[in-house]
């Protein structure tokens, strides 16, 4: 009995490192989506696709897919980097000349740009899982970094966790402490007034972009290492989750993304491994489904979505 | 304008039909063989041995002067082993009328989706891969050169115990029919053997996260994993559960048996059933490798045997009775007994009532990153 | 006065109050407008005017007090046979979150009673619902979504139950039946279905705790005509289109009857386009039928508007700054049309700013200052009145 | 003076010069040259129907009422397996499934839009396509009743007054009989008293609530329609193509429907039908003219396509607003 009981918790240890492991990932992806929604009221529909870029082009120069191998720290801050100029050009080509659209039509661009992106992934790299080769990437990744009992935290999940939790706070400062942070803010309050206080709407917008994609690309970059995989709809699946928990956690609010995407790494891990594994994707949307129905603020929300 | 708008539209749309039928009749005189399997996509390098396999036979066919005179032509049909892309490419075979027999498809879901297609055609079609058992039964036109999935599980099974000795089997099988018959059949046998499966959990195609469910299995201790599934996820699954510092040994079917698992260091002793192997076989199967590397530079799979093989027999029917589609169905049902067997490099092919065959199965594992016979082989 | 108070009082609200947050918008306004009356509401910029219109047709609920309109409440109060039903079923969606969970997790997965984290998981779970159902009791606006969801999640986990019990246990339950794939589906379509329209249409007095009692269209159909400050014309439709939609409430013709043709909904289409035509000539947009309204210049919009609230054939017209942005020769021609409106027996509650306007028009008039009602009387004794003047010009 | 006026919509059944040769058309079809009406080309022309009978059913949702749609594949899926799931159990004629099918549509229709009436333009786009993927898993999964990924093989052909139709031509004009019942409810419905209250929901909810428009109402009616015919479509698509499987409703798909009638024009009928037209014959050429390697990304063009014409002409090919 007393056995079980050993097994089963640290079983449900496990778990928990699990998820929140996950749940940090998602956080990185859903503060892309929170910082945009919260500047141009925008769902980016095409911030789960950056995100696979980030994954893609971190193994592309690993592996020397372009012609050169590059050591893997320059590879990964080339892909951040990267990514955070494909956001950029994401928001100039197709979104800044619907700013004065209506929202629905930049929501359908922005659809239309998800599945191009996807699409051209598939074209050049193929729809075959990559994986990223053991001799290119550092090894004590893979290590376990912490062992009691059956619990086990690779090295892996400990790098993913702490990055996340420095990021995250970089953004706080970023936000609060910085001019740009101070425009971001202003804007999200009000764009015209900002405007006229001599706010550069654009380039804020684009700065937003730029911190946004370049958190996703890095949470390409450790997912595609976590899970060892890397291939096109990889950022469709995950875009998704994260826009739930961007709008679990109130979307629009950076620390409600971050604390969505805890709970619903969380809410995934537990539930495919305590109710039916077949149904964990279902949880997000379930998730995602009831908060907009019940509370469409979200837990820290600041936009009221309601009509009238 | 709008008019002429319409106008413009229904002559784009009557010139685009044009231009099938243009493709369409753009027929030389030669006869059509045509291969279904994925050639892009997932499981494109399973399809690659399929055209590969294909391509060997058809060039060694015209060399020696095609059937009663007339070239080969190896028609390819990608369909990604999407049920609904094989749906569309059996019916583009079905309409044709100039095609007498179909090699196809690789994946046992596809085949099922194209079969009731093929057997309204009345097209005969022999897979060289899919070992789901429905196939056989559902249609009399459907024939198969390789054993079917109660045989293989059952293989496993006794592989399993009898030589590997383990006790306690976890199963992480694909949701599709190919796993799901061999996770069925591994179940009857082990339990007639006293093998004990302490759990199973199923995963989807496109499933990339493994971890949950393995960190459930770590905690029930198994002897080893079995994976009825298909390479490119059952590679996403070793590297996870070793991250998570599950040591049991993994073994699965010939949905494994792919070049991918070799670039895994984790998968070192792994362990899968196959219908051909490499170093079991004379001089005719020796001489197919040397042609094989020869021609593509790489080693060839029970995918490209197997395929080579159908190639040959679909060839054997046409060269016997011609272009119609009933006979060759009657003269490949004809091949019943040992006696009448077609002697291919994968041994003797001969069809029983439902059009299945008895083959044997090996068993390989990886060693050092290469592809190896197991020591010791089950009889 | 005395020949006016014989007339029927149409309109009345009675200590109306709205609160955005901690803003009082309207505080304790009582008025009232007779039968074939024009009154005028006015008051400085922000004083409350606009939201106490949308207050008298429930576009906005009203946080307090009361509004009769020809002999009816607009203001929803749920009667105690209501609050009763309500807390009843809250009761019974506490009881079954108590039993369905436990239950259907004991029948799909047995194991889990001998789980620490899942007896915590599940018993958080409950409480979280049971949590869930206060607002319940409380008529929160969101609590008919609440409980339509405890009533989906309820079906669902009976027909998971019901189909995993087959699976799992010796006794099957669909095995009695031929119609074994169909039956769960089926059982969770009729269920739902039923329940979700029962809720949503039919039980009156579930509606009348859930929803707002009178919505806008309803109040419409009683005879309450509105325009708006800022102009909300369907701006791609044609202005006759526009006027015919104000003819919605007064025909009847439906899904069934537009699609096979039925004489009666032709008839009543061709009624309606005569009767819109008639409305538009009325307003001097007779020559415009098939215009967008969007591309009506300015005044023509604004009578459009009006065009279209006479269309739903009101008693009483709510008109919000008609005149804005007209020139004085609009004008003019507006308070003839007012006139005329008035002469066919309408009464009208008018908001203005141009003074001229008002004291042309009105037979009374009411004060608003920062939601409150300030003063009130015929035109004369405002223009003398020393809160109405330091209203407009500040204290002194 | 008043022809002038009609939009090319309201001119679909009323005039002959615009009908008939369309109809001339459509009809001798099968019956071209063999060489141009194989059977490859004739099933080409009816999943272009199909597609016709979704866009239509699409466009109520967006183009009427304004609410942008995107998990309509999801009906498409309940129609489809709905439809083949009674086929397969209990050998049903098609015209006792197809109701059924629609039927059942509608109602999950009106219970994904009673919870979602008052969520604005984003939101509801989200939930929609939340819901839709649901329904994807729960087909996905529960493989008792679909068999899952697996697919449901061999659903029988549809049928008429007992006889199997199972030449290409039969069932071409099955789906053509049943678009032409689509068109002339979306067409009749549009320049009524129902059309004419989605459209004011779809300009100005308050304003329609408040010339009595019951907007919750006629929002759910619109649901429920669009649902329908959407539902009619899948289960017509799985008695014909007569294999069904979860991946066939994909989000793709619903993107893909999505385009064929912000091509033609959101809200405009003939936009609707001519999106179908041009773009999934497209599809197919693309497959045939593109190396195999590119032909699965042909989808690429379609979000270069969304994206161009949101640009550019947001109000699509055949707009309905005429200034």
């Amino acid at each position: 009995m007393l056995n079980t009981l050993l097994e089963q918790s640290s079983l449900f240890l496990q778990q928990l490192v699990n998820g929140v492991t996950l749940g940090s990932i998602y956080a990185l992806i859903a503060v892309g989506y929170t910082m945009v929604y919260g500047v141009i009221q925008l769902i980016n529909f095409a911030h789960g696709e950056i995100y696979m870029l980030g994954a893609f082009l971190s193994f592309s120069l690993v592996t020397g897919f372009f012609g050169i191998g590059l050591p893997f720290g320059l590879a990964v801050v080339i892909a951040v980097i990267f990514c955070a100029l494909a956001g950029v050009f994401l928001d100039i080509v197709a979104y800044r000349p619907l700013r004065r659209a209506p929202r629905l039509a930049a929501l359908i661009t922005a659809i239309g740009m998800s599945i191009f992106l996807q699409n051209l992934a598939l074209l050049i790299w193929g729809a075959q899982i990559k994986s990223f080769p053991r001799a290119v990437v550092p090894a004590f990744l893979f290590a376990p970094a912490l062992q009691f009992g059956d619990v086990v935290i690779s090295w892996l999940q400990v790098v993913i966790l702490t990055t996340a939790v420095l990021l995250m706070v970089m953004l706080q400062l970023i936000v609060h402490y910085t001019r740009i942070g101070r425009a971001m803010r202003a804007i999200a309050q009000d764009k015209t007034a900002a405007a006229l206080m001599g706010v550069n709407v654009d380039r804020v917008v684009s700065y937003t972009f730029a911190l946004g994609s370049g958190l996703g690309g890095v949470a390409g970059i450790l997912v595609g290492l976590y899970y060892n995989a890397v291939y096109p709809t990889m950022g469709y699946f995950a875009g998704i989750k994260a826009f739930a928990a961007a709008v679990l956690g109130g979307i629009g609010s950076i620390p409600g993304a971050i604390l969505g995407g805890g709970i619903l790494g969380l809410a995934e891990v537990f539930g495919g491994g305590y109710i039916s594994s077949s149904y964990s994707d279902g949880i997000a949307y379930a998730v995602m489904i009831l908060v907009i129905l019940v509370k469409p603020t979200g837990l820290f929300g600041r936009f009221a979505r309601d009509k009238a | 304008m709008k008019r002429d708008l319409s106008i413009i539209l229904t002559l784009i749309f009557m010139l685009s039909l044009l231009s099938f039928s243009a493709r369409a009749r753009a027929q030389a005189e030669t006869i059509k063989i045509p291969v279904a399997s994925p050639f892009t996509g997932p499981l494109a390098s399973f399809g690659e041995g399929v055209k590969n396999g294909a391509l060997l036979k058809a060039d060694e066919i015209n060399a020696g002067g095609g059937i009663n005179g007339k070239m080969v032509e190896i028609v390819l049909g990608d369909e990604l082993c999407d049920p609904k892309e094989a749906a569309a490419v059996a019916t583009k075979f079905a309409n044709d009328p100039t095609v007498a027999i179909v090699i196809g498809h690789l994946c046992s879901s596809a085949t099922l989706a194209a079969l009731p297609i093929y057997k309204e055609a009345k097209l005969p079609a022999i897979t060289p891969a899919s070992t789901n058992p429905q196939i056989g039964k559902s249609s009399p036109y459907y024939f198969r050169n390789v054993y079917k999935d109660d045989f293989q599980g059952d293989f496993l099974a006794r592989y399993a115990k009898q030589v590997k000795n383990f006790k306690k089997i976890a199963i992480f099988y694909e949701v599709n029919d190919y796993a799901m018959g061999l996770k069925k059949a591994f179940i009857r046998q082990a339990r007639k053997l006293g093998l004990r499966v302490i759990g199973a959990e199923s995963y989807m195609a496109e499933t990339a996260d493994f971890k949950a469910q393995l960190s459930k299995f770590k905690m029930m201790r198994p002897d080893a994993i079995f994976i009825p599934g298909y390479a490119p996820q059952a590679t996403l699954l070793i590297s996870q559960a070793r991250s998570l510092g599950l040591k049991c040994a993994f073994f699965g079917a010939d949905g494994l048996d792919d070049e991918i698992m070799l670039k895994n260091p984790d998968a070192d002793g792994l362990f899968v059933t196959t219908p051909f192997l490499v170093d079991q076989g004379g001089a005719q199967v020796q001489d197919f490798v040397k042609r094989y590397r020869e021609k593509f530079s790489i080693e060839p799979n029970w995918f490209a045997a197997n395929t080579y093989d159908a190639v040959g027999l679909a060839a054997a029917a046409i060269a016997a009775v011609g272009l119609d589609r009933e006979k060759v169905r009657a003269y490949l049902a004809g091949i019943s007994s040992k006696e009448k067997a077609y002697q291919g490099i994968t041994g003797a092919t001969y069809f029983d009532k439902n059009g299945d065959c008895l083959k044997a199965a090996f068993v390989k594992t990886i060693k050092d990153g290469k592809w190896v016979s197991a020591e010791k082989q089950l009889q | 006065m005395t020949e006016r108070k014989s007339k029927k009082i149409l309109l009345q609200t009675h200590n109306l109050v709205k609160k955005f947050g901690g803003l009082t918008a309207v505080k304790d306004v009582s008025l009232d407008v007779k039968a074939g009356e024009i009154v005028a509401l006015i008051g400085p910029n922000g004083a409350g005017k606009t939201t106490f219109f949308n207050c008298l047709n429930q576009v906005t609920v009203p946080t307090s007090g009361a509004v009769t309109f020809a002999d009816q409440s607009l203001v929803s109060v749920v009667s105690p046979a209501t609050k009763l039903l309500v807390l009843r079923l809250s009761q019974v969606f506490a009881g079954l979150s108590l039993l369905w969970l436990p239950l259907v997790l004991g029948v799909v997965w047995p194991e889990a009673f001998f789980r620490l984290e899942a007896v915590i998981a599940l018993s958080s779970l409950t409480l979280f619902r049971i949590y869930l159902l206060r607002p319940l009791s409380r008529f929160r606006p969101w609590s008919r979504l609440l409980l339509i969801i405890f009533m989906l999640v309820d079906i669902v986990c009976g027909a998971v139950w019901l189909a995993r019990s087959a699976e799992f246990s010796e006794i099957s339950f669909f095995g009695l039946f031929p119609f074994y794939p169909l039956l769960v589906p089926g059982a969770i379509i009729l269920i739902a279905g039923a329940l979700t329209l029962l809720v949503m249409f039919n039980l009156p007095r579930v509606r009348e705790a859930f929803g707002r009692y009178l919505r806008a269209d309803t109040i419409t159909r009683l005879g309450m005509g509105r325009t708006f400050q800022n102009i909300r014309l369907f701006s791609s439709l044609s202005a006759l289109d526009n006027v015919k939609l104000g003819r919605h409430c007064r025909t009847k013709a439906n899904f069934f009857g537009t699609v096979f043709c039925l004489p009666q909904a032709r008839r009543e289409e061709q009624d309606s386009a005569e009767k819109a035509a008639e409305c538009l000539r009325f307003v001097g947009l007779g020559d415009q039928l098939l215009t967008r309204a969007g591309a009506l210049p300015y005044g023509d919009q604004r009578r459009l508007e009006i065009a279209r609230a006479l269309a739903t054939e009101p008693r009483l017209l709510l008109l919000d700054e008609p005149a804005a942005g007209m020139n004085p020769t609009e004008s003019r021609e507006l308070i003839t049309l007012v006139r005329r409106i008035s002469r066919a027996g309408i009464a009208i509650l008018i908001i203005e700013h141009d003074m001229k306007v008002i004291m042309n028009l009105a037979d009374r008039i009411f004060v608003l200052d920062h939601g409150e009602l300030i003063a009130s009387g015929t035109p004369e004794a405002i223009r003398k009145d020393k809160k109405v003047i330091e209203a407009y010009l500040g204290a002194q | 003076m008043k022809n002038k006026a009609m939009h090319l919509d309201d001119r679909l059944f009323s005039d002959k010069k615009l009908y008939l040769p369309l109809l001339a058309v459509v009809l001798i079809l099968p019956w071209l040259p063999m060489g141009i009406a194989g059977p490859y080309v004739i099933r080409i022309a009816t999943l272009t129907l199909v597609y016709m009978v979704l866009a239509l059913g699409l466009n109520v949702v967006p183009g009427f009422t304004g609410l942008l749609d995107l998990g309509y594949v999801g009906f498409f899926g309940i129609g489809a397996y709905t439809a083949g799931l009674l086929t397969v159990y209990y050998h049903w004629s098609l015209w006792l499934v197809l109701p059924l099918a629609a039927l059942n549509g509608a109602l999950w229709g009106i219970l994904r839009g009673a919870p979602t009436l008052r969520l604005s333009d984003d939101y509801f786009a989200i939930v929609t396509f939340g819901f839709s993927e649901l329904i994807i898993l729960v087909i996905k999964n529960e493989l008792w009743l679909t068999r899952g990924p697996m697919g449901v093989p061999g659903i029988a052909r549809p049928d008429l007054f007992g006889i199997v139709l199972n030449q290409p031509w039969q069932t071409y004009y099955l789906i053509f009989f049943f678009l032409l019942l689509v068109l002339w409810t979306v067409v009749r419905i549009r320049s009524s008293r129902l059309g004419r209250a989605w459209f004011a929901i779809r300009e100005d909810e308050i304003a329609a609530e408040c010339v009595g428009v019951n907007v919750a109402r006629y929002k759910i009616i619109a649901f429920a329609l669009s649902a329908a015919i959407g539902a009619l479509a899948g289960a017509f698509y799985a008695r014909w193509f007569r294999f069904i499987h979860p991946d066939m409703f994909k989000f793709w798909e619903s993107i893909l429907i999505l385009c064929l009638i912000v091509f033609g024009g959101m809200g405009s009928i003939t936009g609707a039908l001519v999106g179908a037209l041009v773009l999934i014959p497209l599809t197919e050429i693309l497959r045939i003219v593109l190396p195999p390697e590119f032909s699965n990304a042909r989808y690429l063009v379609f979000g270069l396509l969304i994206v161009v014409m949101m640009r550019w002409r947001p109000a699509g090919l055949l707009p309905v607003e005429k200034d």
